[in-house]
């Protein structure tokens, strides 16, 4: 029941929160922009669509968008959104996230290398460059997180706590992480087909139709997730017991906060320019040493 | 009296060869009668090992536990010699290498090596020792010279040259053995036997000024560093058989020398100087061995080195001077004698086929000679000390010893020196054993003798290998006998 | 005083039977798997015919037993010596199967490098049980264990570092890992499976038979040594994986890096007991056991796959391989899978046994205090860098070698290999699976073998909760279930299927790639494995110090007829510590060769100084 | 009357040292041998020994008579020039040969006990002799130069024996005669060959086994 609809709640909000953030950036560049509800359209449209299958593909092409997406939606029931446990909390903990998605994207990249497109490899090659050093940053994030909260388990950081020092060096490594994650401005740009400088949009390339529909669907999916995260850290609230009457509220504020996320992600991707493929390493490497000071801070107690 | 046989095989042998006009037949008759001096020699080493010492001509002759392990090596590496000379003097003979006449001339002397070997352990005099080992260097120097190339002849210059040098510095030190004898007021003998008893009244300081004699002296005979220098030569040189014969066992008689006078050293209780002295030669040995090893081009010069090498470790064995180390250095003296000789046949049979003893030329033997390159290959990890051959076994011994005595330096040099050298090793052999044919070259049979010589050996290292893990007891007993005389 | 033997010559407790099943776990397959390999008609296409004679292969399956029951032994005796007699044996026999293809100049070379490395570190094992024997006076196992509680810990330090080292050697820990890439690829595909697959492995059975077991961890710095080894392991290996293009070398590396993994369970337990933490040192050595069998499931299977896509094609550079998958499918299915394994993807095994290498790390670092806790976490970073960069190095060798269009004539006219040889690969497949899914009971039985190894009781300690769901601690509720994992993940990709058949109208149509209106796209076209793995080339370039080699063939200024361009990485370790070390002996040997010109007036020189300076020196001895 | 033959011995020892062709050398050699044989004969008048009647008789044989002759009868054979080939000039052979005097002289009487002046005196001068016999094997680079060299080392071993401990027994001293008779023909044999193969005897020329 719960896990039911806690997906039907991410499949819900997640396109919204990816128009929201287009719809942003638009306006802060004085356009008038899409409507924020751009995805919905779009995901219809693809689904409508029929596809376009390269000669050279192999199965691995055709599964790909289902692992991606089950991947992903495993990953989504692993959130403690509605009560103090998320749904499915016996299945894994904050550690089994970062394996999960690594499932997808292992995919991704091999469908892109399936078709025996330069573009694929080429999206393929940087993806796995920069999911690779996306690990060790994120471990060492969730290392002081969890160092804080004396658990790897995600619900352990969920319910109310103080904002320390730690927490925030720890959301601030965290949120580089998620743009490097969710392919934004500085290290991805979602929006462009330009070879030089794409990367997933480079590995998707070949999909059409319904299959790029489920990829894109679990794209925004996991960008929801992440935003997630980063809401429990620096968004701290308590968390209602099952009444539907204090859910219903709750809710509304958890969206809320993902909204205020998903606003900062704009502002930076607006404001920031996109780097080179190799300046990411840099990026990332500032990312691992905020990690590592976060968990200094937790070790001096501050 | 098994003794008889032992000497008087070789003799008689020798006659033989004079008369019996087909090698052939020669041969194998002469193969035989080693094996019966095999089994007379194993007869005694049972007698010494349980009742002690043996007496014969009124004190000519003079047999305890030592002197029957250095029969027993000499009399098994003497017999796969005579094996392997089977087919190796007729292949030379029908390759024109040599004639009928001077194959029997071969087996003349090969009898009277032997023979001039056996009487080095046999006799109790010491003066009469030293004369027997004089006379396997002149008998050997013909066999070093055989095939009276310049190589060969010069090798056989310095072969004798030196080791007469060196000899006549041992017999300066027997004469200082006998000198400090006859000062202490005894009666003037040079027999070991009665010099042994009255060691610890003896004088000190000649005593060790003589030893120094002795040592360089036998030392020179034995191949220890640096006094080496007509090792590699005289070896690389012989005929293969021969080549065995001397690194396998030649060398031991000269180390059994110098442990004759070395127990009369212990005796008179100067067993540190002892000790000292033969470590130093040993790492001597060893360092400058296995340098040369490295860098050897020439196939049986390289063996001749392991066995400078070899010759280190045994007198290290012998300088630590535990039980256990005298064990694992006795053990050595036979592994060593038993593996080189395979390894020596080996390079023997290479060489006739390769025509050529530079080891770069050489490539694709185990395509070439099927037998001898496996049997070669095995040969290099059991000379090498590689488990689960016999070499292994002592070696670790000593090293155990080493480490038993505290002495860690030594026990580390020895790891690395043989590290070294394994690696040496392998290197050239791999080279030499894989690979492809060279052009123009057939695979051609071996002679059954030969392949017979081969397989006694092999079947002594791996059984003595792992027999001795299960009889070492035994052999410690033996170990502490050994050097009571 | 020389008992070389003891009454009791074999032990059988649960380290030794852990161990035997390991071998025998992958020996099993790779023996069924060779009856296809070695089949006469069955040659690489490149390789002349006849290259395996009937009575050659025969050596080679008895090579093989001996092989096997040689490491049985190794692992199952209960004396020094013999463990030294038959690891020497086993090292002899690898090595006559690493040359087995004699006529090859590369497997002889080969050859020497590794049995003269395995020699060297023998070296050093020999000095620690001498040592050891000093105290103990035999080579008994529990002689020596009882023997090292009065050793005094300088010494027990010393032989820690030589166990260490000659281990390290076997086991292939950076920067003794030289031998590692040379050996493996040269031996026959299902020897390399079963060498890199369990041969390494008993030199990990050495570190915790005789440092964990026998002389007992008694200072802290010797985890932490190891660990930091291990870390430098993980890295390292798989960098070179990532640039290694020769599929079977591209596996050696990896047995570093996994060697590596390993050795952080290991060392984590070895740091634990000396912080005296007996729960969490009985947790991180089962994590390293499982990461240990599972490498040898998944290594000795990802082996197999790479043997027959040489047979099949008769090349190792995976530049000229691709488009397999459709030439020969089962053996892609089985690599994918051992990818996915080796990458620790939910939810097969890999994945378990490094999420407890991870948590091992957490949960020990909730309970040691300051400094430790960021050492403990970086190195958990490490690790995570390190099986990020092993999913990278995956994508490539399986998207490059099956993926896409073949790349040259090898892989155009590649067959599926023979069915033993599938039915091996097929084995091990299912095992990556059931040792996925049935963590908790391995969990249960690893429990057994680490507290025995660690002479801690287990009875009190509780490693699942319920029989699907691994959780190391309750109170701080850490969860692990694969099979719910596994459930729904297959739950939610079957929704996805239906939602994709529901929206559906029509097939998809089959068109060529999109080739940016260039009609002739091929495989000249593709994204090599060069190419993808620049990135990283130029990330670690600090480390690989790549170089490049371009040349221009010009008719004029201005018309350049042909330019070849070749990139390489340096080897740091063999350039700047091996080769100078080889040198430097080889110089020596050589100026000292120089003593004997073949004068033998010198000689006789020789003879006489050495007379003089004895008598003078006489009194120093 | 000892004393007058001993220092003759060591004069023919720095004869040969300072000699610079072969036939000269023999000849010192002879002479040496001569002075050994008379010892030796004194000796046996003095201690009555019929022993070692026959051993001075041998003496006389073998090293006065038969083996110079050998040696005569090569270079006779052996067209070859009759230059010895000297590393080292004969003025600073001399003083190295005074140095050796001294040093045997230091180990002489380091092994008997002092009082003992004629002894020390034989000891000194046997084992200068033996010295000397190596300087001539290492110094000289012809083979019949090492040859003779050995034999000179042999005499002061010789000398030595009879000195120190009365000669050895009987049947050991016969042994070792044999011995070195049988060595010198070898040797000769071999120089022979030498001579055939290489056109020299120079054995200073013979280094094509090296390393």
């Amino acid at each position: 029941m719960m896990i039911i609809l806690q997906i039907i709640l991410f499949i819900v909000f997640a396109p919204l929160l990816s128009g929201l953030i287009t719809k942003i950036k638009n306006n802060l560049r004085m356009r008038k922009g899409q409507s924020i509800f751009q995805p919905y359209y779009n995901l219809a449209k693809l689904f409508s669509k029929d596809e376009v299958i390269s000669e050279t593909a192999s199965w691995i092409f055709r599964v790909t968008p289902f692992v991606v997406l089950s991947s992903t939606l495993a990953v989504a029931i692993l959130i403690p959104v509605f009560i103090f446990v998320s749904p499915a909390h016996k299945i894994g903990d904050f550690l089994v996230i970062v394996f999960i998605f690594a499932l997808g994207r292992f995919f991704l990249a091999l469908a892109a290398l399936d078709t025996g497109s330069s573009f694929g490899g080429m999206g393929a090659s940087r993806e796995m460059f920069i999911s690779s050093l996306v690990e060790p940053a994120l471990c060492m994030v969730i290392f002081a997180i969890s160092l804080q909260f004396g658990s790897t388990d995600i619900s352990a950081f969920s319910g109310m706590h103080a904002i320390t020092v730690s927490s925030l060096v720890a959301t601030l490594a965290l949120f580089l992480v998620t743009l490097a994650e969710t392919s934004r401005i500085p290290v991805d740009n979602q929006e462009t087909h330009l070879e030089l400088t794409m990367v997933h949009e480079a590995m998707v390339l070949e999909y059409s139709g319904r299959p790029l529909a489920l990829i894109e669907m679990a794209s925004y999916i996991k960008q929801m997730i992440f935003f997630f995260l980063i809401a429990q850290l620096i968004f701290p609230i308590g968390l209602p017991t099952a009444h539907l009457a204090q859910i219903l509220p709750w809710v509304l504020w958890y969206l809320v906060r993902i909204g205020i996320i998903a606003i900062i992600v704009a502002l930076v991707e607006v404001i920031v320019a996109k780097m080179r493929l190799f300046r990411v390493a840099d990026f990332l490497g500032f990312a691992f040493v905020l990690g590592v000071i976060a968990t200094v801070c937790v070790i001096l107690g501050v | 009296m098994a003794i008889f046989i032992i000497l008087g095989i070789p003799l008689l042998l020798a006659i033989g060869a004079l008369f019996v006009r087909r090698e052939r037949l020669f041969g194998i008759i002469n193969c035989f009668g080693y094996f019966l001096v095999l089994c007379a020699s194993a007869a005694i080493f049972k007698e010494t090992a349980f009742a002690g010492h043996i007496k014969a001509f009124s004190n000519f002759i003079y047999l305890d536990l030592l002197s029957a392990v250095f029969i027993t090596v000499i009399s098994v590496v003497a017999f796969a010699a005579a094996l392997y000379s089977i087919g190796y003097i007729r292949k030379d003979i029908e390759q024109k290498i040599i004639s009928e006449r001077k194959a029997r001339f071969y087996y003349l002397l090969f009898n009277l090596f032997c023979f001039s070997m056996f009487c080095v352990p046999a006799v109790n005099n010491l003066g009469l020792l030293w004369v027997a080992i004089e006379m396997t260097t002149l008998i050997s120097a013909f066999l070093v010279g055989f095939y009276n190339s310049k190589e060969s002849v010069e090798a056989a210059w310095k072969y004798i040259i030196i080791c007469s040098v060196g000899i006549i510095f041992a017999l300066l030190g027997t004469i200082l053995f006998s000198y400090a004898f006859s000062i202490s007021g005894l009666s003037k003998s040079l027999n070991w036997s009665d010099m042994v008893p009255v060691a610890h009244i003896l004088d000190k300081n000649i005593l060790r000024i003589a030893f120094i004699f002795i040592l360089v002296g036998y030392g020179t005979k034995a191949g220890l560093a640096p006094m080496h220098t007509w090792l590699p030569d005289a070896h690389s040189q012989a005929v293969a058989p021969i080549s065995a014969l001397l690194s396998g066992v030649l060398l031991k008689t000269a180390i059994y020398a110098i442990l004759r006078f070395g127990i009369i050293i212990i005796k008179s209780g100067e067993l540190a100087y002892f000790t000292h002295l033969m470590i130093l030669f040993g790492v001597i040995s060893l360092v400058i061995s296995s340098g040369f090893i490295l860098v050897q081009k020439d196939l049986k010069r390289l063996l001749a080195y392991s066995s400078i090498e070899h010759i280190g470790i045994i007198s290290i064995g012998f300088g630590l001077g535990s039980p256990l180390a005298i064990a694992g250095a006795i053990l050595h003296v036979f592994n060593h004698a038993v593996a080189k000789s395979l390894m020596f046949f080996g390079a023997g049979n290479i060489v006739r086929v390769y025509k050529k003893h530079n080891m770069n030329a050489i490539r694709g033997v185990i395509k070439a000679l099927p037998f001898t390159g496996i049997m070669a290959l095995l040969g290099v990890f059991a000379l090498t000390g590689f488990a689960p051959f016999s070499i292994f076994i002592s070696e670790m011994m000593i090293i155990m010893a080493a480490f038993t005595n505290g002495s860690y330096l030594i026990a580390a040099l020895l790891l690395l020196c043989l590290g070294v050298i394994f690696g040496a090793f392998i290197f050239h052999f791999g080279k030499m054993l894989f690979g492809n044919l060279p052009k123009g070259m057939t695979v051609i049979g071996e002679p059954l003798s030969g392949k017979l010589a081969f397989l006694f050996l092999f079947f002594l290292i791996c059984g003595v290998g792992i027999v001795l893990v299960f009889k070492n007891k035994d052999l410690l007993w033996l170990a502490q006998r050994l050097l009571q005389g | 005083m020389l008992n070389l033997l003891t009454k009791n010559l074999f032990l059988f407790d649960p380290l030794s039977l852990f161990f035997l099943a390991v071998i025998f776990i992958v020996s099993l397959p790779s023996l069924i798997y060779s009856l296809g390999y070695f089949s006469p008609k069955a040659n690489p296409p490149t390789a002349e015919k006849g290259e395996y004679s009937a009575a050659k292969i025969m050596l080679a399956q008895v090579l093989l037993l001996a092989f096997v029951l040689s490491m049985a032994l190794v692992v199952s005796v209960n004396n020094c010596l013999i463990f030294l007699i038959f690891w020497e044996i086993m090292s002899l026999v690898s090595y006559f199967l690493v040359v087995f293809d004699t006529k090859n100049a590369k497997s002889i070379q080969a050859g020497l490098i590794y049995i003269v490395m395995t020699h060297i570190g023998t070296a050093f094992i020999i000095a620690a049980f001498m040592i050891l024997r000093n105290y103990a006076h035999s080579f008994d196992f529990f002689a020596v264990k009882n023997a090292c509680q009065a050793m005094p810990s300088q010494t027990r330090n010393i032989v820690f570092l030589l166990f260490l080292i000659g281990f390290g050697t076997k086991a292939g820990i950076v920067p003794l890992h030289i031998w590692l890439p040379y050996a493996h690829p040269q031996a026959p595909s299902h020897i390399s499976s079963i060498m890199s697959g369990v041969m390494i492995k008993t030199a990990i059975y050495g570190i915790i038979r005789f440092v964990i077991f026998i002389l007992g961890v008694n200072s802290s710095w010797w985890g932490v040594l190891v660990l930091i080894l291990a870390t430098i392991s993980c890295l390292v290996g798989v960098i070179y994986a990532l640039m290694e293009h020769d599929i079977k070398r591209l596996l050696a590396y990896h047995s570093v890096e996994n060697i590596g993994i390993i050795l952080l369970g290991v060392g984590l337990a070895m740091f634990f007991i000396s912080l005296n933490l007996p729960y969490l040192a009985v947790f991180s050595l089962i994590a390293g056991l499982y990461h240990l069998i599972n490498h040898a499931i998944f290594k000795g299977l990802l082996f197999l796959c790479a043997g027959s896509v040489y047979q099949a094609t008769g090349t190792r550079d995976i530049e000229k391989l691709g488009g397999l998958i459709k030439k020969m499918p089962q053996t892609a299915a089985y690599f994918l899978l051992g990818a996915m394994a080796i990458s620790a993807l939910p939810p097969l095994n890999g994945f378990v046994s490094e999420w407890l290498t991870l948590q091992a790390f957490f949960l020990g670092a909730f309970n040691v205090i300051g400094g430790c806790k960021l050492f403990l976490g970086i190195c958990a970073a490490m690790l995570a860098l390190t099986s990020g960069l092993a999913a990278a190095c995956f994508v490539k060798a399986f998207g490059i070698t099956f993926l896409a269009q073949p790349r040259s004539h090898y892989a155009q006219n590649a067959k599926e290999v023979a069915l033993s040889m599938r039915i091996g690969m097929l084995i091990l497949a299912v095992l990556i699976v059931i040792f996925g899914l049935a963590a908790t009971f391995i969990i249960k039985l690893l429990a057994k073998v680490s507290g025995s190894a660690l002479g801690i009781d287990i009875s009190s300690m509780s490693f699942s909760l319920n029989n699907f769901t691994v959780t190391p601690q309750i109170v701080k509720n850490i969860y692990l279930s694969t099979p719910l994992l596994a459930l729904w993940l297959i739950v939610f990709g079957i929704t996805g299927f239906v939602i994709y058949k529901i929206f559906g109208r029509g097939r998809p149509v089959i068109y060529k790639t999109w080739d940016c209106g260039y009609y002739k796209l091929d495989s000249r076209n593709e994204y090599t494995a060069t190419a993808f793995s620049k990135p990283f080339r130029i990330a670690f370039s600090f480390f690989l110090l790549p170089y490049r080699k371009t040349q221009k063939i010009r008719e004029s200024f201005y018309h350049i007829k042909s330019f070849s361009y070749e990139t390489h990485t340096t080897k740091v370790f063999k350039k700047y510590i091996y080769d100078p070390a080889l040198a430097m002996v080889f110089k020596t040997a050589k100026s000292m060769r120089r003593i004997q010109p073949g004068s033998i007036h010198l000689y006789l020189g020789y003879i006489f100084i050495t007379l003089l300076l004895l008598i003078i020196f006489m009194r120093q001895f | 009357m000892q004393g007058i033959i001993l220092f003759a011995l060591l004069a023919s020892t720095y004869l040969m040292v300072i000699a610079k062709r072969t036939p000269a050398l023999i000849r010192s050699f002879r002479y040496q041998s001569l002075c050994l044989f008379a010892i030796t004969f004194i000796i046996a008048l003095t201690q009555r020994e019929p022993d070692l009647y026959i051993v001075a008789g041998l003496l006389f044989t073998l090293k006065v008579s038969l083996i110079p002759y050998l040696l005569y009868r090569i270079i006779r054979k052996i067209k070859v020039n009759e230059d010895l080939g000297l590393f080292i000039n004969p003025q600073l052979s001399l003083f190295w040969a005074l140095v050796f005097t001294y040093l045997s002289w230091i180990f002489a009487s380091y092994l008997v006990s002092a009082n003992n002046a004629i002894l020390t005196g034989t000891l000194a001068i046997a084992f200068f002799v033996v010295l000397a016999g190596m300087f001539l094997m290492i110094f000289r680079m012809t083979a019949l130069a090492q040859i003779i060299g050995l034999l000179v080392m042999e005499n002061g071993l010789f000398l030595f024996a009879s000195t120190v401990s009365g000669g050895m027994p009987f049947f050991v001293e016969i042994a070792i005669f044999f011995d070195v008779f049988v060595s010198v023909l070898i040797m000769g044999f071999f120089v022979y060959r030498i001579n055939k193969l290489f056109t020299h005897i120079d054995v200073n020329k013979l280094s094509r086994l090296k390393g």
